[in-house]
Order: structure tokens, then C-alpha cells, then sequence
């Protein structure tokens, strides 16, 4: 496992850009999201939680096509396949780097770059708290996605229809938590069931992701 | 013989034409692809037990 | 401990292609797969290594006892040699890679990342993976593709090794190895009578 | 053999023959009672005038919307558990009427809210929850005409079902949280029985579910007819192309690997 994840970072920093796809993403919106509503503090004050949280979703949905089409198209994904490694391992670790190279980087940068959006003091805890929450389950679902459609021709899009509907949950939580955290209110519940969400689909979307990654190999 | 109904004819009157709408379509073309692929496979059919 | 197939039916997509394959190869022996393009010699290696799972049939020996190597070479071009095998090393928990290197001379090319490699120097590192996972049963696809006369016999050699060793192996290829009393098996025998005859789909009584 | 001798494609193809026909009359009948019944002849409510007419559609719809993805993971466990291709075809075929009744439950309700809300799309909790549905319909279907390999697609679209339908109820509850919600209650909750809706207008709207009900499962037998049918087709097909190959003189293997 350890060797996958190591083997999954080098490639991500040396070929696929790495962490930078998802910050150059989220740092081009948090600039034209200001261009487009205006400088005006207020509404961009308010809407900043959530604008930040549909950045981190929609950064994670570019580069899930990416997590098995490369190894797939040549060949790697056959040979791990017929390793000792269980492929539910490899939905996990795979995962894993996905989130290390996308959500994590998200995570940090959610605060500085929420400054662009007047993102306000008091939503600061309860967005970052939500989104190194809420991002892990976004990669575990985005493999899952990635390993119904590997192998298809035009997959990129399609990963995006399959995945939109099963981030929900987490996106309404997440956001939800983000606002009221802005308006002061208590923000414990949704961040707890967010957090229950991302523990189920840590647990158990491996075993569907491990299935789906067969029925493609098949 | 339409009901009066009110100031709201309208609404009701555009609910009613959009889902009856949709219906029609979904029984449209559910019985055509039907007909199509029964087409298609007798067709097949005679050319394959022709050829048998 | 012999590696067998009794009556093993395999499908490729929604098509069965191969049925009644039965043949038995024991240690220390090679078994040749022959049969033209398209008649379901990467179809067979799949089933055994596990990938595709057959349709009815049955074998002597898991998925597990299968090193399986494909037409691709399933290597990363920004990994180095070096890298790769100690990659592979870790995921079949083997610890040195100096077997490998040594097999197909490799070693002036350790640093070298693999999209500077030539087509028969990928292939050699493909096959030097092989080594590294320590299993008995070898199932080659077209091992030899974009190989040189002089790479080919660096092949042969280290199957005659991995044989000795109590090793055997599954090759599917058109050319001539050189393995002494290597046994063949032509694939077209094998071919599904009526090429979908197990899709209920096709019952006459359904029109 | 109990039921499952209804899932090998002839016997269930001998079946659907004869209930087809009856099956869609009733259901026409049904459909055709309810929503006449209801539109001309049922009063206006004091408060919501005329347009409390519209709920012979939103109810209906919006039920059947549910219990077309609840149907499609039944088929699609019986299908991952026992291989029974016509319950993945059953579930392939019923995902468009699914997605049609989504639809219908989104207009009339966006319409039906229209007056009160004064805006077509409230982000009302429940009519969200159909828009996510809306979303793994579409999903759903995408997936199933993405793969060749007619096999692999419905073990993928089973396992999306699956899937899907944890998340699905997810979201259900999470869109609750997310904002209060201006729907009215439950005119007919099932789980506890009774029913907010006056006599007069419940007796028409029983007629328009079960019709609505009965034109599911019509529409859903004729469509898995029609992708029998249709997988036979292609069934015929490939076995004449394979024996075209087979007369044809076969090419000299050449080094290109192609098996």
C-alpha cells in the first residue's frame, strides 16, 4: 500500500502537475467569482462559505479521471489486479493520494485565498474544519466514480454526472456548516454528520469501488 | 364544460398540459422503439433462417 | 504440483470464445499457445490469471500461483528502472531487485526513467517484473513483441532458469524460443462451437 | 422453481405476452378516472382555490418516482446475486419512465408552488430532493449507454444503484437540514396512514396513483420486451458476423497481437 501511495505521489508531482491543479483551480475562481459579482464586501462576504465549498467540489471533479484511466491505458491496472494487493487496498490508496494531491492543498488554502471573497473571521474554523472533513469522502467518491468509467472513451464527463448527485450530501453539509458558522451559530450537528458520511464512505465505497474496478477488468 | 376555475386557470390548466405532455411522450416512444426493434429482428430473423 | 484446466469455458465481452480447453502443464515445462489473431489466446491468459473469471470449467491452481504479463507493458515513463523494480519488489514483498537486473542486463540502465528506454528495453523491464514476484505459473502474452535477436535469447535464457527452478510456464507467441521440450497447444480446437451458444438470448423458442 | 423461472427471457417473454394488453387498459382506465374525476368534478379548496386540482398529478408522479428507483435496486441486487439478465434489462427499461415521472413531479410541483411561492423554484427541501433524483436518473441512463459490453453495464449500473440509493436518501435528509421547507405536509404519508385530505378529493386520488402505478409496470414490461428483443437482435448479429470470419479464409497471423 505504502508503495502505491509513494509510487502515486512521485508520478502526481513529476507528470501530473500535482498539487497545482487543484490550487491554480481554486485560486482562479476565488479571483473571478469577485469579477463577475462585484467588488461589493457584503454579498461576497456572504456568499464566500459556499463559493469556496463548490470550489473544493468542483476541483475534485477534474482530476478523478486521471486516478485510473493513466494506469488503465497502460496496462499497470492489470498487473496490480494480479498482485497479492487487494484491490480494495488500491480503491483506498489510490483514494488517498487523490486527496493528498487535491483535497488537502484545498484544506489549507481555503482560508488565505478566502480573503480574496472577504470570507468572514467567524466562518474561518467551521469552512476549514468542514472542508478537511468533508474533502476525504469527496475522493473516496470521486474513485469510486473514476472506477465505474475506466476504460470509456469519453469518461470525464460522465464521472462528473455520476459523482455530482453522491456529493450532495457532503456539499450540503459542508456548506451549511460553513454558513452558519459565518452567522455565528452553532455548527457541531453538520459537521458531525458530515463526518459520519465520510467515515461510511471511507469504510465501505472501497468494496464498491474494488467491484466496479473487476467488472471493468473483466 | 371546463370547470371554472378560477383566477387560477392557468397554473392548473399548464400543469396538467405539461404532464400529460410528458406521458404521451414516454408511451410514444416506448411503443415505437418497440415496433422498431421488432422490425429490425424479424427481419434478421428471416435472413438468418434463410440462410440456415 | 501440476498447473491444469479441465473443460475451461472463457468469454471475452458478452461473447463466449473459448470452450472445452483442457491441458496440463507440470513443473519445470512450458506450454507454447498457438492459434491465430482474434481466436482467444489473451482471452485464455486472462482466465487463468484471474482477470476474467471463466464461465464453467475448471482449474487446479489460483490466480494467485499466476505472474501475468500483457501485451502492455504496464510501465510509468517518469519512473526510472530502478524505481519501477523496487516498486514491483515491495508489492510482491520481494526484497532485492539484483535478480532481475542481472536477467535482462538492465543494470547500465537503473537511473534511466523509462520514457528514455527503447521499445525492447521497456519490454525487457516488463519482463524482468516477472522474476521479481516469485510465482511459479508464468502467463506470457506475446512476450517477445519489439524484441531483438539478442534480447529474444536473453528471454529464452531466463525462462530456461525460471523452469529449472522449479518454475513453469504459459506462452502465447509465434515465434520459435528455442525451449528444448517445450509442449504446444493450438487454441483453435478450442473455439466455442456456436460463438455465443451460452446467451440465453439466443433460444429459439424467444422471437 | 418459484419466481425465477419468470427471469429466463422466453418465460417471461410468454408471460408479458398475455398480461401486456389487460394490463395497459386497466391502466388507461385507471388513469383516465382519476385525473377526469378529480379535474371535473372534485370542489375547489378554500385556500388553495383551483390549483389543489394539480395534486392528481404531483402525488402520483412523485410516488411512482420513488418507487421506480426502489424497483430498479431490487432488480439490480437480484441481478448481482442471481445473473438474471431480464431483471438488469427490467431496471435499464425503467429508469427512462422513472426519469419521466421525476420530471412530472418537478413541473407540477414547481407549478403547483408557483402562486403561493410567487416564484416557480423555491429550493423547497422536497422538490430538491426530486432534482437530486432527477440527477442519478440521468446518471443512471448515461451509464448504461456508455459500455459496450452489455453484461459489464449492468453490473456497473447495478453497483451505481446501489450505490446511489444510500446517497440518494442521504441527500434527502441532508436537503431537509439545509432549509426549513415551505411543502405542505404529506397528503397521503404512508408510513402513518392517515390523511390530511378531505373524502371528497381522496377517493379520485387513489384512482390516479393506482393508475399511475399500473402505466409503470406496463410501460416498464414493454420496454424490457423491447431490450430482449433487442439483445437478441444483436445476439443474431454477432453470431453471423462470427460466421462470416469463420468462412471467410483467415488472415496469416501476423506479429501485430490482436486475439
Amino acid at each position: 500500500m505504502i508503495a502505491l501511495l509513494r509510487r502515486d505521489l512521485a508520478l502526481a508531482i513529476r507528470a501530473g502537475g500535482g498539487f497545482g491543479l487543484g490550487l491554480a483551480f481554486f485560486l482562479i475562481l476565488c479571483i473571478l467569482v469577485p469579477f463577475g459579482v462585484g467588488p461589493d464586501s457584503g454579498t461576497l462576504a456572504k456568499i464566500a462559505p459556499g463559493i469556496l465549498w463548490v470550489g473544493a467540489l468542483l476541483a475534485c471533479l477534474l482530476s478523478l479521471d486521471r486516478i485510473f484511466q493513466l494506469d488503465f491505458e497502460d496496462g499497470t491496472l492489470d498487473l496490480l489486479a494480479t498482485a497479492p494487493l487487494p484491490l480494495e487496498a488500491v480503491a483506498t490508496t489510490k483514494a488517498l493520494a487523490h486527496w493528498i494531491t487535491t483535497g488537502l492543498p484545498l484544506t489549507l488554502a481555503a482560508a488565505p485565498l478566502g480573503q480574496l471573497l472577504n470570507l468572514p473571521a467567524a466562518a474561518m474554523p467551521a469552512l476549514v474544519l468542514g472542508l478537511a472533513l468533508g474533502t476525504p469522502a469527496l475522493s473516496v467518491i470521486g474513485t469510486f466514480g473514476a472506477a465505474l468509467t475506466v476504460g470509456l472513451k469519453r469518461g470525464g464527463l460522465l464521472i462528473s454526472l455520476l459523482v455530482l448527485p453522491l456529493y450532495m450530501p457532503t456539499l450540503l453539509f459542508g456548506a451549511d456548516a460553513a454558513r452558519r458558522g459565518a452567522e455565528g451559530l452553532e455548527t457541531t450537528t453538520p459537521l458531525l454528520l458530515m463526518t459520519g458520511i465520510s467515515a461510511a464512505s471511507l469504510a465501505l465505497l472501497p468494496f464498491a469501488t474494488a467491484a466496479a474496478l473487476r467488472m471493468n477488468l473483466r | 364544460m371546463i370547470p371554472d376555475l378560477g383566477k387560477y386557470q392557468d397554473t392548473v390548466l399548464s400543469a396538467y398540459g405539461i404532464s400529460l405532455l410528458l406521458l404521451a411522450a414516454i408511451i410514444g416512444l416506448s411503443i415505437w422503439r418497440a415496433r422498431a426493434v421488432k422490425r429490425q429482428l424479424d427481419a434478421t430473423e428471416a435472413r438468418t433462417n434463410k440462410r440456415q | 504440483m501440476e498447473f491444469s484446466a479441465q473443460n475451461l469455458a472463457c468469454r471475452r465481452g458478452d461473447a463466449v470464445v473459448l470452450s472445452e480447453v483442457t491441458f496440463a502443464v507440470s513443473q519445470g515445462e512450458a506450454l507454447i499457445l498457438r492459434g491465430p489473431n482474434g481466436s482467444g489466446k489473451t482471452t485464455l491468459l486472462r482466465c487463468l490469471a484471474g482477470l476474467t473469471p471463466a464461465v464453467s470449467g475448471s482449474l487446479s491452481f489460483s490466480p494467485d500461483d499466476v505472474a501475468y504479463a500483457a501485451h502492455a507493458d504496464g510501465l510509468k515513463a517518469q519512473l526510472t528502472v530502478a524505481e519501477t523494480l523496487r516498486f514491483w519488489a515491495q508489492v510482491f514483498g520481494t526484497r532485492r531487485i539484483e535478480a532481475a537486473l542481472d536477467a535482462f542486463d538492465l543494470r547500465g540502465l537503473m537511473e534511466r526513467r523509462t520514457q528514455t528506454l527503447s521499445a525492447g528495453q521497456k519490454r525487457r523491464l516488463s519482463l524482468a517484473r516477472l522474476i521479481l514476484t516469485g510465482r511459479t505459473l508464468w502467463a506470457l502474452d506475446e512476450p517477445t513483441v519489439s524484441l531483438d535477436t539478442s534480447a529474444v535469447a536473453q528471454f529464452a535464457a531466463a525462462v530456461r532458469t525460471h523452469l529449472a527452478g522449479g518454475g513453469a510456464a504459459i506462452i502465447a507467441t509465434h515465434i520459435d524460443l528455442g525451449l528444448r521440450d517445450a509442449a504446444t497447444l493450438d487454441i483453435g480446437q478450442f473455439r466455442a462451437t456456436q460463438s455465443v451458444a451460452h446467451d440465453p438470448f439466443l433460444d429459439e423458442a424467444l422471437s | 422453481m418459484s419466481i425465477w423461472k419468470y427471469a429466463n427471457p422466453t418465460q417471461f417473454m410468454r408471460t408479458s405476452a398475455w398480461l401486456l394488453p389487460g394490463l395497459s387498459v386497466l391502466a388507461a382506465l385507471c388513469v383516465a378516472t382519476g385525473l377526469v374525476w378529480g379535474f371535473f368534478f372534485t370542489p375547489d379548496d378554500f385556500r388553495q382555490g383551483s390549483t389543489v386540482k394539480i395534486i392528481y398529478l404531483h402525488v402520483p408522479s412523485a410516488l411512482m418516482a420513488i418507487n421506480a428507483w426502489l424497483m430498479m435496486l431490487v432488480a439490480s441486487l437480484i441481478w448481482l446475486i442471481r445473473r438474471h439478465h431480464v431483471s438488469a434489462l427490467a431496471a435499464k427499461a425503467a429508469a427512462p419512465v422513472g426519469l419521466v415521472m421525476t420530471v412530472i413531479a418537478l413541473a407540477t410541483g414547481a407549478i403547483w408552488g408557483e402562486p403561493m411561492w410567487g416564484t416557480y423554484w423555491a429550493w423547497d427541501p422536497r422538490l430538491t430532493s426530486f432534482l437530486i433524483l432527477f440527477l442519478f436518473y440521468l446518471g443512471y441512463i448515461a451509464l448504461w449507454q456508455a459500455i459496450e459490453t452489455q453484461d459489464t453495464a449492468a453490473d456497473l449500473t447495478s453497483v451505481l444503484c446501489l450505490v446511489g440509493s444510500v446517497f440518494a436518501l442521504l441527500s434527502r435528509y441532508a436537503v431537509n437540514f439545509w432549509n426549513q421547507g415551505l411543502h405542505q405536509g404529506t397528503s397521503v404519508p404512508v408510513a402513518t396512514g392517515e390523511r390530511s385530505v378531505a373524502d371528497v378529493f381522496f377517493v379520485p386520488l387513489v384512482f390516479s396513483m393506482v393508475g399511475f402505478g399500473l402505466l409503470f409496470v406496463a410501460l416498464v414490461l414493454l420496454r424490457t420486451r423491447t431490450e430482449i428483443r433487442s439483445r437478441r437482435l444483436h445476439a443474431l448479429l454477432a453470431r453471423e458476423r462470427a460466421a462470416d470470419t469463420r468462412v471467410a479464409p483467415n488472415t496469416p497471423p501476423s506479429e501485430s497481437p490482436t486475439s
